[in-house]
């Protein structure tokens, strides 16, 4: 725990406003307001926060499904995400993507993606690019444990390694793919092994707490910024909510998420932690906790005022019109 | 026995009859049961909708195959099992993901009958949804079918209605050719009179669900419905729409649409899909070489635009060709 | 100061004096230079065909960059780096692979900048090498280029030339948008004049290799020349064509087309793709739906069969478009 | 070496008439007479005929673009092929599908292929149809240490591991993929390790050493056929001509083939060794030897005999017509 005050501080908000996002997306898709698919991230947060805390903007990310963690953590305006998951106007992509598609790329956001294994080639391009203007910069792709399984994740692993790339490759392993349980669906039963037959060295971490994510991506950013090569992140963590909204979960264990939050919940662990230690006190805490409840309160608002795009908006942004 | 059931029941008794009646059929796909490893239940989803519910408790795991997130893995494992023995019916979740997976259906599937001298057959149906109305944003709502369309080799079905998506699902699984299923995911809830025992209806025979002297509408899945609004609605002005659904485009009934229109004299062709290198283009340029002596007014093409689709769903709503437009341009004909 | 070089040194060319130009400019393939990892030569090969030799020594391993057999790796490598600050030119050594990568291209390069709301650019180029006449069968010789123009936010250019091959790869370097840049493999060692410094062809323009009041030929690729051929051909006999060489599929230059089928009356599509969904009927439609008035006869296309490209050379010479079949067409739509 | 003499006389016969079909061809392209592209097996001939004694007609395999050895060697007609790989009518494609083509699946030979890492996917199916059927047959899948790359590689060992298949994937590894090295393209450069990371146990073997490869190759489909799963089996070895013919190599070490062509090869290797274990004797080979050189002269004959197809040719055997 050699993290200074300030980013005790920056690591809970941020953990904090994912949490509170998804809670509150739980809530509204419920009554209807939010269209098309959402995939909540609330449970995990400790692993796209741990890896985060250690990239600045000119390291690029490639997202998932399950995306509004990845891009809180990497400096996405929530206002912005907001309104992109209410098809507005003032949201990231102007309405155009929606909730599996917000990007910002000048916050080093390359997308959250709709195909499962569609980030790991980006990444390589992205480490590739990083590599070649020298900016020093790192990539880094999260994948599903069900995604960890395709092929473009083979291949995005083996080319890190052989071009040799400041490359990371973070598997966030919430045991589902959708209703399938990830150890049947991994072949041979161990991530790390894998990652190491495509040449990345590797750890599994717990991922529900941040400091052990976050130690674990110093490494691996490390070494990648040093030039010595792609490496592998295994965190093993839950996702509180279904794998959409609306699933109902009867594939899931009974009070298996109940007794995730109740014993080892990334942000509960953080606190007692931070707490016990005596590097922050408890209304460091609240105090945030009050003003992540208050961003996301406007976010909805704003999000709910943004006008809706307009026919011309339909056309526009396509490389070729017809 | 026909009763009311919906498109997705449909579906799903199309697949039961023909496990029952056939042991080598076998279904796989991602969650088609669900569940599988996992400490809840099995069968927990019966695909992403509950397309496939009900068949695992029914024929067990060696029927009804859950796959890891591979799809070249295992669609080409359907093709492969097709071809050694079995009749398998894969499940590509949205017809979006064929982009992982497309070489095992064009270069393989597709060509193995014709590359081998014809000793080979490749009875493998690719069940997958498709279209826009869900704001499932630009990975999860393309049509695609002109794409599997252009390529030789394979066969490419649309239902538009419960009764077809049965007869057509039947004909798909009997068929010795690998046949694209496409399922509108507009249209799984839509209910509709369906017998209960098994028929299966030829591929190649268009449907006509209106008649009429005035214009032919050539359409196909969701959008036969925007068709017959529209037709609907023409027709208490007086102008008489023939509204012929293709059904399979691949292959195409191009005799009833050459038909219609040497009836008609006017030609509108309604698709989904992006204009470019489409349906529409592909009916109108038939249409234009072997009907052309009895068009009486160009022909008019009405589709999506040729953008991705979008998410909001403002935007999403005017990207989808509503019956308006089909108005307008049975009107726009009328008048040339 | 233009010379005689052949399409290939002429591709060759504009990859060379883009990457001088610009340092962000990388290409990247298998055995793209060659020799990596293998005791003997590097720059071994330069592509299967030779297209990019010369490169590597002069521009060094950080910017020819020799890849694993994995196209939806390093494809999707191209299309990520051309997001983040490079301009690469990816080489997919056949069309025909396309199959393992496309959803990289259709999926990720083609929506990303609609999706991001505008906000992303993605000046990728995929080289690729499309085409029957090699006897390279199936699986190496398809021509596909209608899937992509299919697909919203992906700009497709064939050139037929040498000068054209340098003009429109420069275009596409530098050009924001994916492009997918389709080399016939029949055309490499075609000769003609080629200006020494770099110039840029815009996308969108259709060039008219011959000018004639009859009949419209719009075509592309290898079959400008048989066109032209036919052309020449059909000249002995007063018939004047006129042949429209599309350049670029999309975006797609309606204008020319339609104009001169406002001068000439009628219409023939040579495309040397599948007939369905292809360019054929996408020009077909076009014209029957904006130039209908002008049609005198019906349109005609010519394309190849609907089945897969066959092995034997006595099978492939039929299966490919020739002079005859267009002159026979052309005489058809004089007739009418 | 546990092979009755009628088997090693097979082995033997097999591997010849790959080397002589392979020399053959070799010569014959210089000529201009054979059209397309074609990939010669010569030199690995212990490869495939170590791993196809363990099988019969039940048994599936994919094969590749490098595909003739594998072909003979699972019972093609000799005849059948060569005519194919003229285009002729006589061709077990009836001149359809050519060099890359050539497939008899009443043999179990589903095909090579023109796609690089095209048939692992399919060997899962055969695999399955084979495990559905109860035929008690195995299938088998050949890929190139280029084709290991590839994502569906990846996917299909995945699933045949997670699936339990009677599936066997075989790596020959002949030290190339065109022009590249296979230790530079196959990251962590150990392919036992990486089918490992994939639940496969395997084994790595002397690809030119007919013994070695049967044996791994025998212990393999026994596990197979006992319903144990899948395994992986690297065979090392060199391919003698170039990538396809036409190929001037020059990315090769000096002398390489020619070193290996007298040291290792896998002809003189087996000969020397059942003549030196005196199981055969030099008659025997050498009267093989014989009526194989006279089989691929007359196939030549038969195929350039058989006649061209014709316009009617053209338009069969595709699902629809237009
Ligand atoms: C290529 C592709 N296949 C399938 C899907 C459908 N799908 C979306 S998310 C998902 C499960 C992903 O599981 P995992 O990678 O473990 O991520 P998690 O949802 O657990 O975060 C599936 C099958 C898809 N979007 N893309
Ligand atoms: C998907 C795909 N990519 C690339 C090629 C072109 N290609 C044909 S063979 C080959 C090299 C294969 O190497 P390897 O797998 O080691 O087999 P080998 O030729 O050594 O037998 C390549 C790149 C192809 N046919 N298919
Ligand atoms: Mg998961
Ligand atoms: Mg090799």
């Amino acid at each position: 725990m050699q993290l200074a005050r300030e980013e005790l501080l920056r690591a809970y908000r941020t953990m904090k406003t994912i949490r509170e996002f998804e809670e509150r997306l739980h809530v509204d898709f419920a009554t209807g307001e939010i269209p098309g698919f959402v995939h909540l991230y609330a449970g995990e947060e400790a692993s796209g926060v741990g890896v985060m805390m250690n990239l600045d903007d000119r390291d690029y990310i490639a997202s998932t499904h399950r995306g509004h963690g990845h891009c809180i953590a990497k400096g996405c305006d929530v206002d912005g995400m907001m309104a992109e998951i209410y098809g507005r106007t003032d949201g990231l992509c102007a309405g155009k993507g929606g909730s599996m598609h917000i990007a910002d790329l000048d916050k080093g956001m390359m997308g959250a993606n709709g195909i499962v294994g569609g980030g790991p080639p980006l990444i390589c391009g992205a480490a590739l690019a990083n590599k070649n203007l020298g900016t020093g910069g790192v990539a880094v792709c999260f994948v599903g444990d069900g995604a960890f399984n395709q092929g473009t994740n083979a291949e995005g692993m083996n080319l890190a390694a052989v071009w040799k790339l400041p490359a990371i490759f973070v598997l966030e392993n919430n045991g589902y793919a959708e209703t399938t349980s990830s150890s049947w669906a991994i072949g041979g039963g161990n991530p790390v092994d894998r990652a190491k037959g495509f040449g990345l060295p590797g750890v599994s971490v717990d991922g529900f707490d941040f400091f052990a994510v976050h130690e674990a991506a110093k490494e691996a950013v490390e070494r990648a910024r040093a030039g010595d090569g792609p490496s592998f992140i295994e965190t093993r963590l839950s996702r509180y909510y279904g794998h959409f909204e609306g699933d109902s979960q009867t594939y899931r264990g009974k009070d298996e998420v109940k007794e995730i939050r109740e014993s080892v919940d990334a942000l509960s662990q953080f606190r007692e932690k931070v707490i016990g230690a005596a590097l922050l006190e408890s209304d460091d805490l609240d105090s945030i906790d009050g003003e992540v409840a208050e961003l996301i309160d406007n976010s909805v608002s704003k999000a709910k005022a943004s006008p809706l795009p307009t026919s011309e908006d339909l056309l526009t942004d396509v490389y070729v019109s017809y | 026995m026909a009763r009311k059931i919906s498109y997705q029941q449909a579906i799903n008794e199309a697949l039961d009859q023909e496990m029952e009646r056939d042991e080598t059929v076998v279904i796989m796909g991602e969650d088609v049961a669900g569940g599988l490893g996992s400490p809840g239940e099995r069968d927990a989803w019966g695909g992403v909708l509950g397309v496939t519910k009900g068949l695992q408790p029914k024929y067990g795991d060696d029927r009804v195959l859950d796959t890891p997130i591979t799809e070249s893995g295992f669609i080409g494992a359907a093709v492969g099992a097709a071809t050694a023995g079995l009749r398998p019916v894969a499940e590509l979740m949205f017809i979006d993901f064929m982009g992982v997976c497309f070489d095992q259906i064009f270069n393989q599937a597709a060509k193995f009958r014709y590359m081998f001298g014809g000793k080979a057959e490749t009875p493998v149906v690719i069940r997958t949804m498709y279209g826009a109305g869900l704001r499932a944003a630009a990975q999860h709502s393309q049509c695609l079918y002109p794409v599997f369309t252009h390529i030789p080799g394979l066969k490419v079905v649309t239902p538009s209605n419960p009764y077809d998506a049965k007869g057509l699902l039947i004909q798909s699984i009997r068929d010795n050719d690998p046949v694209i299923f496409c399922e509108h995911k507009f249209l799984y809830t839509l209910e509709g009179d369906v017998p209960e025992e098994p028929y299966a209806i030829p591929f190649g025979e268009a449907n006509i669900t209106r008649e009429g002297d005035d214009v032919t509408i050539v359409t196909l899945g969701r959008m036969v419905h925007i068709a017959n609004e529209a037709a609907d609605n023409l027709a208490k002005d007086g102008v008489n729409c023939e509204v012929v659904d293709l059904r399979t485009t691949s292959p195409m009934d191009t005799e009833t649409i050459i038909e219609s229109v040497e009836n008609t004299g006017r030609l509108v062709v309604l698709d989904e899909a992006n204009p470019r290198c489409s349906i529409a283009t592909d009916v109108s340029a038939l249409v234009a070489q072997e009907a052309f002596g009895s068009l009486k007014a160009p022909i008019k093409m009405v589709t999506a635009p040729h953008t991705p689709v979008p998410f909001s769903d403002a935007l999403e709503d005017m990207y989808i060709p509503d019956a308006n437009q089909v108005s307008d341009a049975v009107r726009l004909v009328m008048e040339a």
